[in-house]
């Protein structure tokens, strides 16, 4: 056997225990209990035990499962992109942007489109910043623009051209029906059509994206999460550094 | 029982204040009209639907209205004015305006009498129809009982009315006593209601007639066979607050989210134009017996729960002096408060405690709406279940009104079927776990929770002390509220605030005021 | 489409949505989340989403998860194995004996093997019942005999085939390790070898068992949680009835 | 602060009549002897190990000495006497009994003062070693101060040591107090303790001397590493008691589950020999320093948790009153109690923070064990989880000494690791959600939750008069205890009593006895 495959973990090594809940449109008795239960063997499950069975009413059952797994994750084959340029602290940062490009660097943010949540990407920029890190606007280093909840792309385009921005932060919380995805690459197409993309460092944030979904979308960095202004403030700092060298 | 010994002298004190910023008003509530309150008397005469490209016609006729320089008269007059003279029903005045021949101002104005004689029955009708969804539902809650206290008010959040009228239903048989059909994104925002059902949304449908209508119709059916009557809700809020409630008032919903100062503070709505329209929609839903809810929450969802604990408080008193004004009864205010604090910090419970009681005792009569722990919901769907279960605890012992549930999946999505139904069973375990608790227990002499809710009163008052003597929109002009600045003559929608003429009239709002003794 | 497939429920029919959670000898980090995302793939979901990361120290992480399935089933290829004689109440079931039999059953009981939890099969037999119904003691039409708590195999065919009886009940609640599958097996194979299996009915009950299992067990019938003497009561009546006519 | 009335009049009757029970056992105290009170010995002398075929040298010996009539000297006389004689070690000894080579029995005995000469040093050796496992204990958390109140305790029980360690190693990290290795179904029964690690058992691993010794290993070191001291329990109960304490004692185990009638109730020991068992094994723990953990619970997985509360408080107070007898201290009794209310029935937090209060104020200076919602734990983990959380709550509302997480999996397995885990999560997050919550709060006057106390404990003194008047083996005979009988001379083990001879001796109970100031 692959010493690199694992499987998921109940009370032995490589067990393959899960747990589940779904619901399915059938009654709360015995046939819907093994409709639950076939749908899992059908998805490959071993082992599967129906524990609990809710009726919610309408027609839907609500179903809490165990069940056994055989399929393994070979962890020699995974491959995560994230954001490897080290984190430093505000001074650290400041320090790191005058001496190495010796000129502020200006930041546009917004919430684009329906999007309200401007709480994540106030924890970035704001001057105060979240759990005890100071956002942007208190950095010596950063010249720092947040337009707010619900902008549109065009008007985020049309500040940073105005504003001659090297960063462009969007946020985007909802994601409701993907609207996320949608949202953030017509702003790069709409980026690209204008000419800005190569111009500025482009980087999107919020609980549902990751660095490697960001890539995929065209954008330089994404951040998720548990995110602080010194991780994108190190990474704005030390790319843009490097773009210049 | 439970009982705070709360400093008197502070109580009244709080309340003179809150008398003292909303009294400010008469000058916009007597002088003052808006395109929302003249396109919520089209629809009060019977105006309803959208032309072709979907904008509703209540908005084409107050647009021309607008455009002609007219409106100052109120919008009542002049289609009132044309129907006499073309002998048309409101709806077909409305029609012809929106095909272009008809444009009301260019008619004569008939006499006073003649316009009266067309205005009075239709207020009746329109009022009288109200008044019987009044009493209908009344009627059905003395037939099936009172609401539980707390209510179980669960979200349907799907974004298609249909989905939602399938989850609704379920959550009505599994125990939630009201539906509240969440609507779409920023739908605040809009100078209009949308018409017709809702298949895609975000986040929410719209607040339309028609998926009023819907749901309501799916409600009733479920409260004849369930024998409980099942409160519907959503949201007259932003640009169309009196809009939204005559819809709520003709559609038999019962409860409304209604907030004096969330367009302002939350949405830059223009803080003229937000003060005036919801003087108008609460005096609708007061007429209706609609429970209005206030959006305390909003202050809590961005910042720190117990340092701010008094922008609920202080928001709380403003909020129902306001209401006071418009005709709503204290049974009838849903004020809000929130469970919000961080869960790391040592007796997040018992701070929680205080502030429950808080709300409680300063308003006793009014069904406090209490929201649920969201922002330290995380992805971590057991614990935040658990952390619902606390605030499921502290609103039954507490006595608060209405429940709004957590889900547990509060940080991840709009509630699947499933997370709702476990929503509903962790407040009835709750709820019938520690049932009368409240009457075993009282306060320790000199309790934390006691003092904490004094301290808070203490700082609500300084504050509204201070807001009282700058007055309310300089206050907010300054960042006074929320942290956010926002001046008088800013924000959306101040275009739609005009004077009015002397010979200005709303028949609608002079035969409720005189029915609510304002 | 085929009508009869059905996929889990979220909040748009058939939308797939599937609740998980379980552990991996993983980091709790980006590449550990990665790991999770990368084995729901795997097994076949599509728009896995880690949404919940806790750290279990020595190694392990515990993962919460959204994703979607494809798998369907079919309701029209369910079969249920239940017990379908009608459920009568005591009095029903004491006159249906009497007309029927016109002689009252012998039921032998036990937990057997190593389990000691009595609770269960007490709730079938003892007198006081359950949940409001009475058990097996209090009718008229059974000799009911409870041999308690951890009885060996052995012991319990022995007094079965000294009291004649005409039903054996087993319970078996300890299911570690399917300790419950060996120990019904091996009670099955005893009585056949000592050539009882067809003079009695052998049913058998627990939280885990279900009507199914105890048919593949060689058993007449199984009875999982929330069963009550009054559905044992009516199938071990009508089903000796039967036989018997 | 929460606080109950109790009649007073009630406690001290309950007291005196417990006290009337367990004082009428010193003709069985004094007069008797078992053969696991004498495998114990010895194990203090030394002994251990087993044969080929797995049965330990403890048990080899006293059979021999069983078959030859000579056991009612005590099994010290005799190998001390033939170590006297060949100049071995008692190891020694004994394997020349196991290989067949020497009869003890067959030996002239020595004289008195020769065997005395022998077990002196011997006593002194374990015993002293036994003191220092208590003073190493007493260092450790006086270096890492002291457990949290209530503790958060856990268990393992995958059936392998070594997964345990695994998992064990892992609560412990994350917050877990006390590590609890369950052990494999019915050890109880078994008249012997099993030699070497187990990595195959049902729902737990055996409770051998080397699974004692690899577990406590590991959790020194994560001790050491966490700076906060993990105590370690296991089960000192059944047939073995006493051997099981010593192996206990000598591992340093911190904590023992150890009823004085569970044996009798709930596994059909014969209670003779189980009060026997109890009185050494309970004097080796309280001389070791270890504090013990009565099974109350036992009571309330079968019986109905309202109609047979005062049976847990009777129990409590047998157990309490067996133990002062044994030298045990309050500080060191673990009293039993749980929370296995019906979450279906009305006020059932409000029922259980009632009982929670009794014991804790019944029991000032016990540390109580207070064990989770078990019986209606069901297969739906949500909900499960719930239960959990309010049983927390009271734990730390009421100040029990040592909580036993309940699993959101009671109902389906033994705990995985992310249930323990979850576990530990919900106890940390309520343990700190009510901190202080309890110093706000105080009962309100002729509560329900005192009423229902004092009418618990009634019905607890009603029951305890009765048996002191019977006498406690004719009420358990006559199936007064958790509705079983048990005859005095039935069950399983009478044949492991027997009467002492005049020249029985003990040395290491008559050492203890006087270190312990019995
Ligand atoms: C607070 C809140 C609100 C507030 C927002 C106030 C404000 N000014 O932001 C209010 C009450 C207005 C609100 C409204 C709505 N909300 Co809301 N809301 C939340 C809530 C409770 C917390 C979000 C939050 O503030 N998190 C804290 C911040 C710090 O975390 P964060 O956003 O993840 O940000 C961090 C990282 O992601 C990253 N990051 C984020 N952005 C960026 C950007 C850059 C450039 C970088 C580098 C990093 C970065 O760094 C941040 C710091 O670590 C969540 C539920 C939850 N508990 O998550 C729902 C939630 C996000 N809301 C939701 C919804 C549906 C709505 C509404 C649409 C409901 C409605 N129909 O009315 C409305 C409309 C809002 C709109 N138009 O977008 C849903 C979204 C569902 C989905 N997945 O699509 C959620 C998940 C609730 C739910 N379960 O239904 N909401
Ligand atoms: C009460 C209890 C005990 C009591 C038992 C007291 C007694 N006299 O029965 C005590 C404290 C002694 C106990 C001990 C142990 N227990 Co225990 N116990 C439970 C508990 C909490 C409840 C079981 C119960 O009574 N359910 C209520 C009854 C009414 O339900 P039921 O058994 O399902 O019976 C119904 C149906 O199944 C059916 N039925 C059952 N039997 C039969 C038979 C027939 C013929 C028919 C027709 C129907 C039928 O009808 C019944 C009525 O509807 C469960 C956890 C839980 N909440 O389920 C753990 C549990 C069963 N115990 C468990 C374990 C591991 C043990 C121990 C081994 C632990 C240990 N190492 O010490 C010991 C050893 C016991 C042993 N030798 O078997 C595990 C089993 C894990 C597994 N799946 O393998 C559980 C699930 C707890 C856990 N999560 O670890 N336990
Ligand atoms: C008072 C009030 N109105 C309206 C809304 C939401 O509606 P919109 O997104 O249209 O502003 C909220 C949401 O929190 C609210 O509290
Ligand atoms: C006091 C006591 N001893 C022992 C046990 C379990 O051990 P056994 O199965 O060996 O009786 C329990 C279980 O509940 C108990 O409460």
């Amino acid at each position: 056997m692959n010493n690199n495959i694992i499987r998921p973990y109940g009370d032995t090594l490589n067990d393959g225990k899960m747990q589940l809940s779904f619901s399915l449109p059938v009654s709360a008795d015995a046939f819907g209990k093994e409709a639950a239960r076939m749908l899992l063997l059908q998805m490959g499950f071993d082992d599967a035990e129906i524990t609990g069975m809710r009726d919610l009413r309408e027609g839907f059952t609500h179903f809490i499962a165990y069940a056994v797994t055989s399929t393994g994750v070979d962890t020699s084959q995974i491959k995560v992109k994230v954001v490897d340029t080290p984190v430093m602290d505000m001074e650290a940062t400041d320090a790191y942007i005058s001496e190495h490009l010796g000129r502020s660097i200006t930041v546009v943010g917004a919430c684009i489109e329906s999007d309200a949540h401007t709480v994540g990407i106030d924890a970035i920029m704001n001057m105060k910043g979240y759990n005890h890190r100071y956002g942007l606007e208190r950095y010596h280093g950063f010249n720092a623009i947040n337009m707010g909840a619900q902008v549109p792309s065009e008007e985020l385009l049309a500040r940073a051209r105005a504003e001659k921005a090297d960063v462009i932060l969007v946020s985007q919380v909802v994601t409701q029906k993907n609207i996320h995805i949608k949202n953030l690459t017509r702003l790069i197409e709409l980026a690209e059509a204008e000419g800005l993309r190569d111009k500025m460092l482009f980087v999107c944030g919020g609980p549902r994206i990751s660095h490697e979904l960001a890539i995929e979308l065209g954008y330089d960095a994404g951040f998720g999460t548990g995110s602080y202004a010194t991780d994108v403030a190190s990474f704005i700092a030390i790319t843009m550094s490097k773009k210049a060298n | 029982m439970l009982k705070l010994e709360l400093n008197q002298d502070l109580v009244k004190r709080s309340r003179i204040a809150a008398q003292k910023i909303t009294g400010d008003f008469s000058w916009l509530f007597d002088g003052y009209s808006s395109v929302a309150i003249e396109r919520t008397v089209l629809r009060l005469m019977g105006i309803d639907g959208a032309d072709e490209g979907g904008k509703p016609l209540p908005n084409i006729v107050i647009d021309q209205l607008t455009e002609h320089s007219a409106i100052s008269k109120g919008a009542a007059v002049w289609v009132a004015n044309a129907m006499h003279i073309k002998g048309l029903s409101a709806q077909q005045v409305a029609q012809q305006v929106a095909s272009g021949q008809l444009v009301l101002s260019e008619l004569p104005l008939a006499d006073n009498a003649d316009i009266l004689a067309v205005l009075s029955p239709l207020t009746d009708k329109m009022l009288s129809h109200i008044k019987s969804q009044k009493q209908k539902r009344e009627e059905l809650f003395a037939t099936y009982g009172e609401r539980r206290k707390p209510a179980i008010y669960v979200i349907v959040a799907t974004g298609n009315i249909y989905e939602d009228v399938t989850q609704a239903r379920a959550a009505a048989r599994e125990g939630a006593d009201i539906i509240a059909v969440i609507r779409s994104t920023a739908q605040s925002l809009l100078d209009y209601v949308p018409y017709g059902a809702t298949t895609v949304g975000f986040g929410g449908t719209y607040a339309t007639q028609e998926n009023f209508r819907i749901m309501r119709a799916a409600l009733d059916e479920v409260s004849a066979e369930e024998k409980r009557y099942i409160s519907l809700t959503n949201y007259a809020s932003g640009l169309c607050m009196p809009e939204i409630a005559v819809m709520g008032a003709i559609e038999r919903l019962d409860l409304m989210l209604n907030d004096a100062m969330y367009g302002i503070l939350f949405r830059d709505i223009n803080p003229k134009r937000t003060l005036l329209d919801q003087y108008f929609a609460r005096m609708i839903n007061a007429y209706a017996g609609i429970e209005i809810q206030t959006g305390e929450d909003n202050y809590l969802t961005t910042s720190d729960a117990i340092d701010k604990a008094y922008t609920v408080t202080a928001s709380q008193l403003i909020n129902e002096s306001f209401a006071l004004l418009s005709g709503i009864k204290p049974e009838k205010m849903g004020l809000g408060h929130a469970y919000e604090i961080d869960p790391e910090i040592e007796n997040s419970f018992v701070y929680e405690l205080s502030h429950a009681l808080l709300t409680k005792e300063l308003f006793p009569d009014a069904p406090v709406k209490y929201m649920p722990p969201t922002k330290f919901a995380s992805g971590n769907i057991f614990k935040t279940h658990l952390m619902d279960a606390m605030f499921n605890f502290l609103g039954q012992l507490t006595g608060q009104g209405v429940q709004l549930l957590g889900m547990m999946t509060e940080a991840i999505h709009t509630p699947h079927l499933a997370d709702r139904s476990l929503a509903i069973e962790n407040a009835q375990y709750l709820f019938k776990a520690v049932k009368d608790l409240n009457a075993s227990l009282c306060l320790a002499p000199d309790s934390f929770v006691n003092r904490r809710a004094n301290e808070v009163l203490q700082q609500a008052v300084d504050f509204l002390e201070k807001v009282a003597e700058e007055g309310l929109f300089a206050s907010m002009a300054k960042g006074e509220f929320a942290e956010i600045k926002r001046p008088e003559n800013g924000g959306k929608g101040l275009d739609g605030v005009f004077m009015c003429d002397k010979d200005y009239y709303n028949p609608f709002m002079q035969q409720m005021k005189q029915e609510l003794g304002l």
